[in-house]
């Protein structure tokens, strides 16, 4: 049980619970950067500079906004943004003193979809139609995908014995930073390569981006933002993306100290990114068959080889 | 009442990145499905067809290459065929050659283009930037034997403006080598990509009763397995001098009409191997006419040639007493695929698939606005 | 003073256009984005609705039906936006002077930034139109947008010459 | 030439190789189109030509035959005021489309197709159809000053006044 009374207001703390949000959208912002880069150079060009989506929020912040769609528009947008945040408050990284001893992981799974509701809520007030089709696919896809992310995280929480994140973080590590060898990759494969195929799904990568995709529905969900909304999205995309990465890694790759999560991310991100440059983009109804059909078959299977060894 | 409650309608263009071109499409849409197609084309309607009235016979081969930008050379070639013809103008035989093979190179750069808009329909990008980086390479070619990149205007009645510069065959060869060894990367891309082909597959299918109904043309009916290409059916320039296949497939969906596309890069690239071969020497252009002023006798031609998207041809009429042709009609092969075949075929698709099946069908809105 | 001064030179470091293909000029727009002259290397990035766009390229020849269009994406555009027209025809009409169905010029309607004249203009052109927008944007010069507030009688009024009284009113697709 | 095409009792021309014209009367053109289709499977066009002398408008309907290369026009002429013409849309599915073209830029009635009377390529129309022979485009742009460019005049102007400096 938690004990709200053990919570003691501490400078460092709330330092850090400041910190957390800052930091993971700072990185979000250089894996988007490391991303363009990276297509680039499959693309056979150059590229731009690393530090290109800092310019872009930092622009898109000056433009005037000569539209609102009213308050939920508004609010819409904040509510996108404090899920992350609130979802990176409780993932555990070692030495940061946060709020991660007081929620387990159904609280994360919750906080999860705050973020993409309340970016959802405002896209659906806009007027585009495009815009409420990319919000429609986007809530068809999180159907999609929750189910075998939540089968794979099954397969650790049974294995593990435990909903805390802090213990089962705490119990890869067991064998030393660096030895995998009590990873939950290595010790629940299959449920973890379903989750790893689920997390394409929750990052909205290809092939599992209809929420926005370009040549179907305009840019779906993002038709009608513009200005500081785009650069608040912008912002939304950046930390949920860490916090997403860092809580793949903190469940299946160890965790660690924050540099080391942020290393893991990269790693991760690196090869969902390749996935995503090389890969066509699926219709809806084909994504929700094969997130339906193989990551959610292999989670059972997982789940059922780590219930009944 | 169903109607009432659950449809709603959505605008696909004129600004919108899943259409090609400034086009736009009205689909009336009943949850995912596509209930009714309207095509609305005009937004490029310069009325080519009343310029051309206005403009001499010689001030139209400047005009006409604006009809379609992708493949400008197929609007001169078609017209400066029609003009000869009317005229009764003999054309060099190295003239023919390499016409000839300037068509084939804006083929080759078409197709490139498309299988990258293609790519692009689903979200494989490499294709498209991989595609344009090797079409710019044939664009240079252009540029030096002709001074433009995009509207050559190097055909005119007669023949073509000048002769090949030093060296220039040798130098497309290598660049037409550069392109061969890259085909296998596009192959792997597109047709091995699994999201890609499972999109296209069966997505709009055609049967070759119903494409030659429709008047669909060019590649999307071959794709129907029916071999029938202008450059074979109804022979012009050198093609009767050329050993090549006409490439079919028999599934008549998205992906065999971008099968088709990217078969015939092979097979242009064969053809021009040929051409460079065989290419004979002589004078490039027979100019028995006034530059301006010319009035050509009177008559009517329709002349056809196989462009990237279907058939390509013009009507013309002269009266024999103005200086300028009496009526300029322009028959494009949108006109058929882009409003007869999206109407009736894309009825029932899912919306998500509508940009992928019109792009697998490969409308060029200008040449259907005019 | 200065911190708009820092906003200017951020943003000229990231200019996101849209390519509405009115025309033969979005043709060089795709070889100018791809491999060849990679036109991200300087932050510029082609978008695909106008919310999200800071250039407005007008690719080519603009008949009135285009027009229309293009004045409405123009103004759903935020501010601050920057115009450029590429080719003759957006600057006189260029090779369709006498069409019916094309206007002659783009800045009785919309005010436009810079041009890019030639039929058609090379990618090079283009390149150099953006960077050149790009430095006018870091020193704060491209301010076409704001004629468009103080003149607005002025493009009202010859798109209402153009279109009719209410065409706003009766406008679809 | 093809057999059914040699059978036709009209005026016939070659126009240029594997190419032939044929001059029908206006109300025969329906049981011609018929009597080809079945060789000549596919529509290349349909269009008009004005031919203001005489009084008549020229439709010229293009079949072609994909199996021997071998192109047929059809050429018909119908009086030029109140034109109107029977849809053949039932023969060749792809007139839909030419027939509306034809209708909006040379207003000829296709009675039958009531798809012509949706606007195809024009938007806002209000003169004569633009194909005509005796539409102007040029009067057209003074009377819609907005298309024209206010320069051209004002440099026409200027070079005026300085010729006569």
């Amino acid at each position: 049980m938690i004990n709200l009374n053990n919570f003691q207001i501490n400078v460092w703390a709330a330092l850090s619970l400041l910190f957390l949000p800052i930091y993971g959208t700072a990185i979000g912002l250089l894996f988007m950067g490391i991303f363009r880069r990276l297509s680039a150079r499959i693309h056979q060009r150059y590229g731009p500079p690393l530090w290109q989506p800092y310019a872009d929020v930092i622009k898109l912040f000056s433009k005037k906004s000569n539209f609102s769609h009213g308050w939920v528009y508004d609010l819409g947008v904040i509510m996108g943004l404090a899920g992350p945040a609130l979802m990176l408050w409780f993932i555990p990284f070692n030495g940061l003193p946060n709020m991660a001893p007081y929620g387990d992981l159904i609280v994360i799974l919750y906080t999860m979809v705050i973020g993409p509701l309340g970016m959802a809520l405002a896209a659906a007030v806009g007027a585009s139609p495009w815009g409420v089709l990319g919000v429609a696919r986007a809530l068809g896809m999180m159907f999609g995908y929750e189910l075998p992310f939540m089968l794979a995280v099954l397969a650790v929480v049974a294995k593990a014995g435990t909903l805390r994140l802090t213990e089962i973080a705490a119990m890869q590590q067991s064998a030393g930073l660096w030895n995998p060898s009590n990873w939950f990759y290595a010790l629940v494969p299959v449920a973890a390569v379903a989750g790893h195929i689920a997390l394409q799904g929750v990052m909205g990568e290809k092939p599992f981006d209809q929420a926005i995709a370009p040549h179907e529905i305009g840019t779906g969900i993002m038709t009608e933002f513009g200005g500081k909304y785009l650069g608040m999205m912008f912002l939304f995309a950046a930390l949920n993306l860490f916090a997403e990465l860092a809580l793949f890694s903190v469940l299946f790759l160890g965790g660690g100290p924050l540099w080391l999560v942020t290393l893991k991310a990269l790693f991760l991100y690196v090869i969902a990114s390749l996935v995503d440059i090389t890969y066509g983009r699926f219709r809806p109804d084909q994504a929700f068959a094969l997130l339906w059909k193989w990551p959610t078959v292999l989670a059972l299977i997982g789940l059922m080889i780590v219930l009944f060894s | 009442m169903r109607e009432e409650l659950y449809s709603y309608d959505l605008h696909m263009g004129p600004q919108h990145a899943g259409i090609h071109g400034n086009f736009a499409y009205k689909l009336k849409v009943d949850g995912e499905k596509i209930v009714e197609v309207k095509a609305v084309p005009g937004y490029l309607h310069r009325g080519f067809e009343k310029l051309m009235e206005r403009r001499q016979w010689l001030n139209n081969v400047a005009l006409v290459p604006r009809i379609c930008v992708p493949e400008p050379d197929v609007n001169e070639a078609a017209y400066c065929m029609a003009v000869e013809q009317l005229a009764n103008i003999e054309v060099p035989p190295r003239a023919v050659y390499i016409r000839t093979i300037i068509l084939e190179l804006a083929r080759i750069t078409s197709y490139l283009m498309m299988l990258g808009g293609a790519a692009a329909a689903t979200g494989v990008y490499p294709v498209m930037y991989w595609g344009m980086g090797q079409r710019d390479l044939l664009l240079d070619l252009f540029e030096e034997l002709t001074g433009a990149r995009i509207y050559h205007i190097f055909m005119i009645p007669g023949g073509v403006r000048r002769d090949l510069p030093q060296g220039w065959i040798d130098k497309m060869l290598r660049v037409l080598d550069a392109i061969e060894k890259h085909i296998p990367d596009y192959y792997n891309m597109f047709f091995e990509n699994e999201a890609l082909v499972r999109r296209m597959k069966g997505l709009v299918k055609i049967t070759p009763e119903q494409a030659v109904e429709m008047g669909i043309t060019g590649p999307n009916l071959r794709a129907t397995g029916v071999p029938y290409d202008l450059r074979k059916v109804d022979p012009y320039l050198a093609y009767p001098e050329v050993d090549f296949e006409v490439v079919t497939h028999t599934d008549g969906d998205a992906l065999a009409r971008n099968w088709v596309r990217f078969m015939e890069v092979g097979q242009s690239i064969q053809i021009i191997r040929q051409l460079a071969d065989k290419l004979p020497k002589g004078a490039v252009l027979n100019k028995p006419y006034p530059a301006i002023n010319w009035k050509v006798p009177a008559g009517s031609v329709f002349v056809h040639v196989e462009s990237t998207k279907g058939e390509y041809g013009y009507y013309i009429v002269s009266d024999g007493q103005s200086i300028a042709p009496y009526r300029a009609y322009v028959r494009g092969p949108s006109t058929t695929h882009a409003v007869i075949a999206v109407e009736k075929l894309c009825v029932g698709l899912e919306y998500a698939d509508f940009p992928v099946a019109e792009s697998s069908l490969q409308i060029c809105p200008p040449d259907l606005d005019k | 003073m200065e911190w708009a001064r820092l906003i200017d030179k951020v943003t000229s470091k990231s200019l996101w256009m849209m390519m509405y293909c009115t025309g033969c000029g979005a043709i060089e727009m795709p070889p100018t984005v791809t491999s060849r002259w990679d036109v991200e290397r300087f932050g510029i990035m082609p978008m695909a609705t106008p919310r999200q766009a800071d250039i407005f390229l007008i690719t080519g020849y603009l008949t009135k039906k285009t027009l229309k269009r293009v004045i409405y994406v123009y103004e759903q555009m935020p501010e601050p936006k920057y115009v450029i027209a590429h080719g003759s025809c957006p600057i006189d009409g260029g090779i369709y002077y006498d069409s019916y169905n094309t206007i002659n010029r783009l800045d009785l309607f919309i005010p436009v930034d810079l041009y890019i004249q030639g039929c058609m203009p090379r990618a090079e052109a283009v390149m150099d139109a953006l960077l050149k927008l790009r430095e006018m944007v870091e020193k704060g010069e491209a301010n076409a947008w704001q004629k468009y507030h103080e003149n607005f009688e002025y493009y009202d009024k010859n798109q209402k010459a153009l279109f009719g009284e209410n065409w706003r009113a009766v406008m679809t697709l | 030439m093809n057999d059914t095409l040699s059978s036709l009792n009209y005026e016939k021309r070659e126009l240029r190789a594997r190419q032939w014209e044929v001059l029908v009367p206006a109300e025969q053109v329906e049981g011609v189109l018929s009597l080809l289709k079945p060789q000549f499977r596919h529509l290349m066009f349909l269009t008009c030509v004005d031919w203001i002398e005489q009084g008549e408008f020229e439709l010229v309907y293009g079949l072609f035959d994909w199996d021997r290369g071998e192109s047929v026009l059809i050429k018909t002429r119908i009086p030029r005021d109140n034109p109107k013409f029977k849809s053949l849309r039932h023969i060749y599915l792809p007139l839909e489309v030419y027939e509306r073209e034809v209708h909006e830029m040379f207003g000829v009635v296709f009675e039958g197709n009531d798809r012509q009377y949706e606007p195809y390529v024009l938007e806002d129309w209000d003169d004569i159809p633009p194909l005509r022979k005796d539409f102007d485009p040029e009067k057209y742009i003074e009377t819609h000053p907005a298309l024209a460019n206010p320069l051209h005049d004002e440099l026409i102007l200027e070079l005026r006044e300085g010729e006569q400096l």
